[in-house]
């Protein structure tokens, strides 16, 4: 690569990365605002102090829904990608009778509209007994077609010749998937787990709907806390929160990314 | 040759049946788990969502009486529904092609070898971090007539200020450029993936062979790629006809319902208007809708897809 | 499970009743301390406030709970919720104790508990009440060579400050595209919304805003608008916010519950006024607005009675004066402005004061106790709708209509669908 | 040990084409079988068919006596080298040697012992913590036959198993295999396009072309006395030489100049006849039988010389002689020929009409 | 017809173990220039680096007097097999082949007819539609082939381009590659484990080993002369015969039962004595220079036998007679030797030191 070549990458790098982060860092600028500066528009704060920050843990108990948060979020992702990756272990390597059927049917979950969903499955929940607890935020997202397509993807290319090589060794099916499959795919797992426990990360609704106690509540919850509508929002202390509360997810994005480049594996080898 | 299939081993159409049962039996446990949940929690909502579709309904959502196909004729006739249908294909539109687009540059940009790279796929990928909510207010400051960067830079580059989010005309545009923003984060880790898992010597040979890099993208990485691509243009197909998160902090369905995309409508109707008779309607239709397109993606998409 | 923890928390003996709200931000702490102060008051009941998120989010849930024992004792729903509520069945009114009680209601301020009275029942208790008010920038008036301390109180006066205030940088005014802000527009000159009285005398059957009164503000709007000196801003409450305190505009229509905020981040001088009428109409009033404090039905008659003390007691003047102050809503007991905590406030922010008098000042009327409408939010969308399209250049007279035949629509179903319950 | 029995085995990948068209073999248990053939002719299809990694199309399948159509391949207690090595590229060597031997109830011991010790055989030591994609070609296929030696499964199938090493590991490959073979009495299906390793390794061999099997037998006795023109030009390198020609009155007539005795069999007719070039030895006397013909291109082994030769207009021959011979091109050469090495071919079948040793009169 | 030349090419892939130990060599324009080697070598890394597909660590690589060490592979005019082929999946075999032809400014028309040329001349006409996928390991090669022949770039790098073929397809593809590589002047640098292809394919050929060259020459130069042990060892099948031995007064010492002549020559000291296997040939008479040894492997090959014998206790040598030989286990046989085909290395440095043609006194 020529030297001017690769200037031209960086500053391309350099100005898309900005265009993206751009967003994140004018949040992080509103996070110090104090008072009207935000609604009058200005970029950077006068000064930059940790009262909004403070004001953030004070106002609703960001410590505990963090806890929370970090707790209901892992669960969903290692049930998400258990549930995930078997499936489409069986999608990909098993033969059964209404496969093909099956799969459009897990996938056409995706297509419906959680809005249409959530009635119902508060009273399923509400049942259950399960309101107010763990079970009740987490169980209802084990499984989900678009982590089971995901995997299917990756699933897909793997050799088959992998496959036949173990079934020659006598490995079972299961051991293949644990020894083989699953180490290939790090790469789409940590993806996948990363998207996961964003996901479960950022639900308002649903924790919202289900829970009424403090104790079980997730961040995204206190967000909503912190914004107000009839009255101004003191938006420095949401920005506060909002870092707060993406802090952690960035640096699991951050540290995630390192795994991911070094969790390259390719296809089979001759 | 048909006629030496005939000259079966008599035991075999047992044994056949055995195993195959068994290796179904294998596959069906594989993913029972998740079916159990999709049952619970989604077929099951989704039977009563049609089945309330066909009813009048009180505000509580309870059937009133048997209404037929009417709430069905009612929206299929109802401007608003219309108006509805056609946002929402535009903002599919307008979202899945360029976010596709743009995420796969940039995962093609952040696949050089470069010192530091690594640090601007976190940078490209963070925006996956953020939940919609707290980027839709991002976005709503960023597009505010008044205060918001956008005028600024327009006007710094002498343009007029805009009213982004306020005009029926570019209001659609503004918000799915901010779901494309919410949305590459995602797009562009996968497909970078995507692009790490080709085999080098694939690469490699395509260097000796001389042919531009151009070529090389066409021939190969897209063909390779295609799994990953056609996935991701299935799911954000999928996510852009759900979108809504970010419709009801930075728009609410308006201005003149030029938003109003038919999640944010369901929404409305049952959360807000009570109409949950025509809310499930729509959410019938949705899916159906995106049913169908994805069908049909499935069905001309998968065979161009070439999988190891 | 919801029931077992509530069972726990009243192990003590003590009654529990929770409290479902809506009140994020600052206000949420208010709350608390209202609790907070009601439970060591006494040791017989302990009010716990439970965040529900939007009133949208909070009914919606209130809906499935009702009728079950994860239903909470008192909730909070906004006052387009009323009729919702009403009609529901699963609220008991208040009056059934006031009744019982003999409580003397007339402590508390008629503007405000008429919106929540039907047929001389009263439903529910207000809690955060607030009206609409003028704001505007002290300062632009000054620069354009207006009297800062008067605000314009018609629609004449109106437009020429604002053709006054508007240059390259300023517009003269705005209105959130918000259906509540025309309702008191109308209401101010006297004009109902819907027909049968409001909706108050009967289920609401045709939209009547489409009248004289209705036009003249959409006029003023679309008049105003072409002119230059009307802004839109769309639909945030922050974003209209942001245009004030940026100096993009320099009058516009503001809840009174904003306003501290507002004095206190305006880099400027901010001025309040009562809403402006058309010319040579006689100022009628406004219209409350914000929430109220429902009683489930299906509970413990002893959870209901342990909530009807808790309204009792924030109905208290002190209790009133606190939270006039710290949440800038209104208080139900006007006798809370004679306190000196009150008085002193007023002193440094006399905006609040202006808010209480317009309030005061309200002449009772179906017009001014607000419409009852079984599909008000839809309503209020048809609303906005029809003011986006002013801008677009609709006319104001078509663009009215338009909205009228809409809400006559939905009308028509609601009360069909009811007919055959 | 373990016999395998095919019966009419048959495998088409697309509807009409058959790849594989009727195989019947038993393979004896403890035997070394060697597959050879063209490419493309079937063979890795074969293996893969015994392994169960490929639907049996038609036919039945028998491993030690069972019926193993609808076995699974876990279930059939073999291994095989992949013709594609097929290793599991997360993995080290030393993982990808012992995957798959837990299931051989093994303690840790054992199966770390084993694997070092075929690592060991196969030179594969010093790269045991490596992953495959820093080895060499051939470093990767030792990989592939060291996973296959160490489960010591009853049956081992292996797919050109050598074909990247170069001759001198090959040949120490070659006779640790068929030690390792022997000791085990492993039941081995080989393939090869290695003469010598199927000459040198094979109990027996069959030569499979198009998907048809020409003949099966010890290799000595398919060396010397092929089925057909096809066995007689497959096996041998470089090939038998081949002309049509025909005999009348006991005399053989080959279209080039030539000097043949009369032969004793009451034979006439058209015949495809052979000759092994080993078998043109260079004329020393002159009341041999010979054949002469100008040399055009002449390849020096080293321990060999290849002599080509234009026999007619069309056709070339190949002789080959011991040691070094820079014969120049365009001389005239005369090759000495024994009737009794001549191989006479049914003209039309192609078939060996097995007139060896034909009597000079 | 380009040039090629390499100066103390050096390579590591880790820190501190060096692949290639630093390589100079001249390759001529035209020459057909073979690389043999042990598995691991380096010879795969070599070519990978004068394709630019791996960093030059050390050193400079001139193409066609041009330095070339920061050149992209697409402007080094060459083409490469791959020795895993690095077929493209998703592609058809004729769109494999046609794969970047386009560059060259052909028609669209020369293109389809290189292409079906290339097939042809491969064999792979019929799969012309079929994905990689669905060939034989060896049509797979064969692909890979045709990519890299179709370019007809002036240096063409074939890494092991013929280990899956059979034997007769090996041959007839050998004489191919060369009368291509000759009638276009293509620079060829060419890997291969099979000594008959290097041998008759090759202007020169280089041994590396352990990343180090051991000798450069011609084909039958080396295979005669072999500059040391290793190379002697490596070249050849069966290898040569080599042991440990000394010279006193003129007596060629030998640890086992020989009758050797006196040797003229002035020498004295320990070496290490070599013989080729095919140099061993049955003793006929009596007074010929002979060795004793009693046979303990017998592999008759159809065209020659190898006899193994064991010379002493711990060594094996094996001698190659031509035709076949049933010689019975542990039979005494004694076999002839000139003493001219004994080869000399230094005892400590195993380097020839060229004492051939040793005369007898
Ligand atoms: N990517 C790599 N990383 C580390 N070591 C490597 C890598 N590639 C090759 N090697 C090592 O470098 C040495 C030379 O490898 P190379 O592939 O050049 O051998 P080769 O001569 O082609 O062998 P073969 O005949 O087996 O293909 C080997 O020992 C191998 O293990
Ligand atoms: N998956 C497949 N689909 C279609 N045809 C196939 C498939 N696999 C192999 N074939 C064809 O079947 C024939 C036999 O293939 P096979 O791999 O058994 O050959 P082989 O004898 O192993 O050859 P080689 O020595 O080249 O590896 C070939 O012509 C090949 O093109
Ligand atoms: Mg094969
Ligand atoms: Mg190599």
């Amino acid at each position: 690569m020529t030297i001017g070549k690769k200037i031209l990458l960086y500053l391309v790098l350099i100005l898309s990365g900005f265009i993206m982060f751009f967003p994140i860092v004018y949040a992080f600028m509103i996070s110090f605002m104090q008072g009207g500066e935000v609604l009058q528009g200005k970029l950077i704060p006068e000064n930059f102090t940790l009262t909004n920050y403070l004001h953030a843990f004070e106002k609703v108990p960001l410590l505990r829904y963090l806890i929370n948060s970090l707790v209901v979020s892992t669960v969903i992702m290692l049930g998400q990608l258990l549930l995930c990756s078997l499936a489409a272990f069986a999608f990909v390597f098993t033969k059964f009778k209404g496969k093909n059927l099956l799969f459009m049917l897990f996938i056409s979950t995706m297509m419906i509209p959680w809005e249409a969903t959530m009635v119902p499955n508060f009273q399923t929940i509400q049942s259950l007994g399960w309101l107010n607890s763990f079970p009740g935020l987490t169980i209802p997202f084990f499984a989900m077609a678009f982590g089971t397509f995901l995997l299917r993807q990756q699933f897909k290319t793997i050799p088959i010749e992998l496959y036949e090589a173990s079934q020659v060794s006598g490995v079972s099916r299961f051991k293949f998937f644990l020894t083989v499959v699953l180490p290939i795919s790090k790469t789409s797992l940590i993806t996948l787990g990363i998207y996961c426990f964003l996901t479960a990360w950022n639900m308002y609704l649903w924790p919202l709907l289900v829970t009424n106690d403090e104790k079980v509540r997730t961040v995204q919850i206190g967000l909503k806390q912190m914004q107000t509508q009839e009255i101004a929002s003191e938006w420095g202390v949401v920005m506060a929160g909002v870092m707060l509360v993406i802090l952690p997810t960035l640096l699991l994005i951050f540290v995630g990314q390192k795994r991911l480049q070094e969790g390259l594996t390719r296809g089979a080898i001759k | 040759m048909p006629s030496l299939n005939m000259n079966v081993d008599p035991k075999r159409p047992s044994l056949r049946k055995n195993r195959f049962s068994l290796a179904s039996l294998e596959g069906w446990l594989y993913v029972l788990p998740s079916f159990i949940l999709f049952i619970i929690f989604l077929f099951y909502p989704m039977v009563r969502t049609v089945y309330l579709s066909f009813f009048y309904t009180d505000t509580q959502g309870k059937p009133l009486s048997f209404a037929g196909w009417e709430n069905f004729t009612t929206l299929l006739s109802s401007t608003s529904f219309l108006t509805s249908a056609k946002a929402t294909f535009l903002f599919v539109l307008y979202t899945v092609p360029v976010g596709v687009i743009l995420a796969l540059a940039l995962a093609l940009l952040a696949n050089q070898k470069l010192k530091g790279i690594g640090f601007f796929r976190t940078i490209f990928s963070s925006t996956m971090g953020m939940s919609v909510a707290a980027s839709s207010v991002i976005w709503m400051f960023i597009y505010n007539p008044s205060i918001g960067i956008a005028n600024k830079i327009l006007n710094f580059f002498g343009f007029a200020d805009m009213h982004f989010l306020l005009d029926p005309n570019t209001a659609l545009l503004s918000v799915a450029i901010a779901t494309i923003w919410m949305n590459t984060g995602f797009t562009f880790l996968i497909l970078l993936g995507g692009l790490q898992n080709i085999d080098s010597q694939l690469y490699e040979s395509a260097r000796i062979a001389g042919v531009s890099s151009s070529y090389s993208f066409r021939k190969i990485t897209l063909p390779m790629l295609s799994p990953t691509l056609f996935f991701v243009l299935t799911v954000t197909m999928i996510n852009s006809f759900q979108s809504f998160g970010q419709i009801d902090i930075l728009t609410k369905g308006g201005p003149i319902d030029s938003t109003n995309v038919i999640v944010y409508s369901i929404y409305k109707d049952a959360f807000i208007n009570y109409n949950i008779g025509s809310a499930s309607a729509q959410a019938v239709l949705l899916f159906l809708c995106v049913f169908i397109l994805t069908v049909i993606q499935f069905k001309l998409g998968e065979r161009k897809v070439h999988y190891q | 499970n919801d029931s077992a923890t509530t069972e726990e928390a009243s192990g003590d003996g003590k009654t529990e009743v929770i409290f479902w709200h809506s009140m994020s931000g600052e206000l949420e702490r208010v709350v608390q301390e209202v609790a907070d102060g009601f439970n060591a008051e006494q040791d017989e009941i302990t009010v716990t406030p439970v965040f529900q998120g939007t009133y949208e989010e909070a009914i919606t849930k209130f809906n499935t709970v009702a009728g079950t024992e994860d239903a909470p004792a008192i909730m909070q729903t906004f006052e387009v919720g009323t009729k919702y509520m009403i009609d529901s069945g699963k609220i008991q009114p208040v009056q059934k104790f006031i009744d019982d009680e003999g409580y003397d209601m007339n402590q508390w301020e008629k503007n405000i508990t008429n919106y929540y009275a039907v047929d001389d029942t009263q439903y529910s208790m207000p809690f955060n009440s607030s009206t609409p008010v003028l704001i505007y920038n002290k300062d632009a008036f000054k620069e354009a060579g207006l009297d800062p301390e008067k605000a314009p109180e018609t629609y004449s006066e109106l437009k020429e400050a604002a053709k006054k205030l508007t240059n390259d940088d300023q517009v003269g005014f705005s209105i959130l595209n918000y259906g509540w802000f025309i309702e008191e527009l109308i209401a101010v000159q006297g004009g109902l919304f819907v027909d049968n009285d409001n909706g108050r005398t009967g289920n609401a059957e045709k939209a009547v805003f489409n009248g004289e009164e209705g036009l003249k503000v959409f006029e003023l709007i679309s008049e105003m608008h072409k002119e230059g000196t009307f802004y839109n801003t769309g639909q945030n409450w922050d974003d209209i916010r942001a245009a004030f305190q940026s100096g993009k505009i320099a009058m516009y229509l503001d809840s009174s519950a904003g306003i501290r905020a507002t004095v206190d981040n305006a880099p400027f001088e901010v001025g309040a006024g009562y809403l402006p009428v058309p010319d040579g109409v006689d100022r009628q009033g406004v219209i409350i607005g914000g929430a109220s404090l429902w009683m489930a039905k299906d509970i413990d008659e002893e959870k209901q009675r342990a909530a009807w003390e808790f309204m009792k007691y924030v109905t208290t003047p002190e209790v009133q004066a606190q939270w006039h102050l710290k949440s800038g809503y209104f208080s139900i007991n006007p006798a809370a402005y004679d306190l000196p905590l009150v008085q002193e406030e007023w002193e440094k922010y006399p905006q609040l004061k202006v808010t209480v008098d317009q309030l005061k000042n309200t002449i009772p009327s179906e017009a001014t106790q607000g419409a009852l409408i079984s599909v008000f939010p839809e309503a209020r969308q048809k609303v906005v709708s029809a003011m986006e399209s002013l801008y677009q250049g609709v006319e104001p007279k078509e663009a009215l209509e338009r909205a009228a035949a809409e809400i006559d629509q939905s009308l028509e179903a609601a009360n069909r669908k009811n007919g055959s319950q | 040990m373990r016999a395998l029995e095919l019966k009419q085995m048959r495998k088409s990948y697309q509807a009409d084409i058959e790849v594989l068209k009727g195989i019947d073999i038993v393979i004896e248990p403890g035997e070394f079988f060697v597959l050879v053939g063209p490419s493309g002719c079937g063979k890795s299809t074969l293996l893969r068919m015994i392994a169960g990694l490929e639907e049996i199309s038609s036919g039945e399948l028998y491993i030690g006596g069972a019926y193993a159509n609808k076995l699974k391949p876990s279930k059939r207690e073999l291994s095989m080298v992949f013709q594609n090595y097929a290793l599991f590229p997360h993995m080290t060597v030393e993982q990808n040697i012992a995957f798959g031997l837990h299931v051989k109830k093994l303690t840790k011991v054992e199966q770390s012992q084993r694997c070092q010790e075929a690592a060991e055989t196969l030179g594969l030591t010093p790269y045991l913590k490596r992953k495959p994609r820093e080895l060499s070609g051939g470093q990767r296929q030792r990989v592939a036959l060291a996973r296959a030696i160490v489960t010591q499964d009853p049956i081992c199938l292996m797919d050109e198993p050598l074909s990247n090493l170069d001759a001198k590991l090959r040949t120490k490959m070659r006779s640790e295999i068929r030690q390792l073979q022997r000791k085990l009495g492993i039941t081995m299906i080989y393939v090869t396009h290695d003469q010598t390793e199927a000459m040198t390794m094979a109990d027996r061999m069959m030569i499979l072309n198009q998907g048809e099997v020409q003949q099966v037998g010890k290799p000595l006795d398919i060396y010397n006395h092929p089925a057909n023109t096809f066995v007689a030009s497959f096996i041998g390198a470089p090939p038998m030489n081949m002309v049509n020609g025909y005999i009348q009155n006991g005399n053989v007539h080959l279209p080039c100049e030539t000097r043949l005795p009369q032969i004793h069999q009451n034979l006439a007719g058209e015949f495809t006849i052979g000759i092994r070039p080993e078998h043109l030895v260079r004329a020393t006397n002159t009341d041999e039988a010979t054949l002469q013909a100008t040399v055009t291109n002449v390849e020096m082994l080293g321990t060999e010389t290849l002599i080509n030769f234009q026999l007619t207009d069309k056709l070339q021959w190949t002789a080959r002689w011991q040691g070094q011979h820079a014969i120049p091109l365009g001389e005239k050469v005369s090759f000495a020929i024994k009737i009794e090495d001549l191989v006479f071919f049914d003209d039309q079948t192609k078939q060996n009409t097995f007139l060896e040793g034909v009597e000079v009169i």
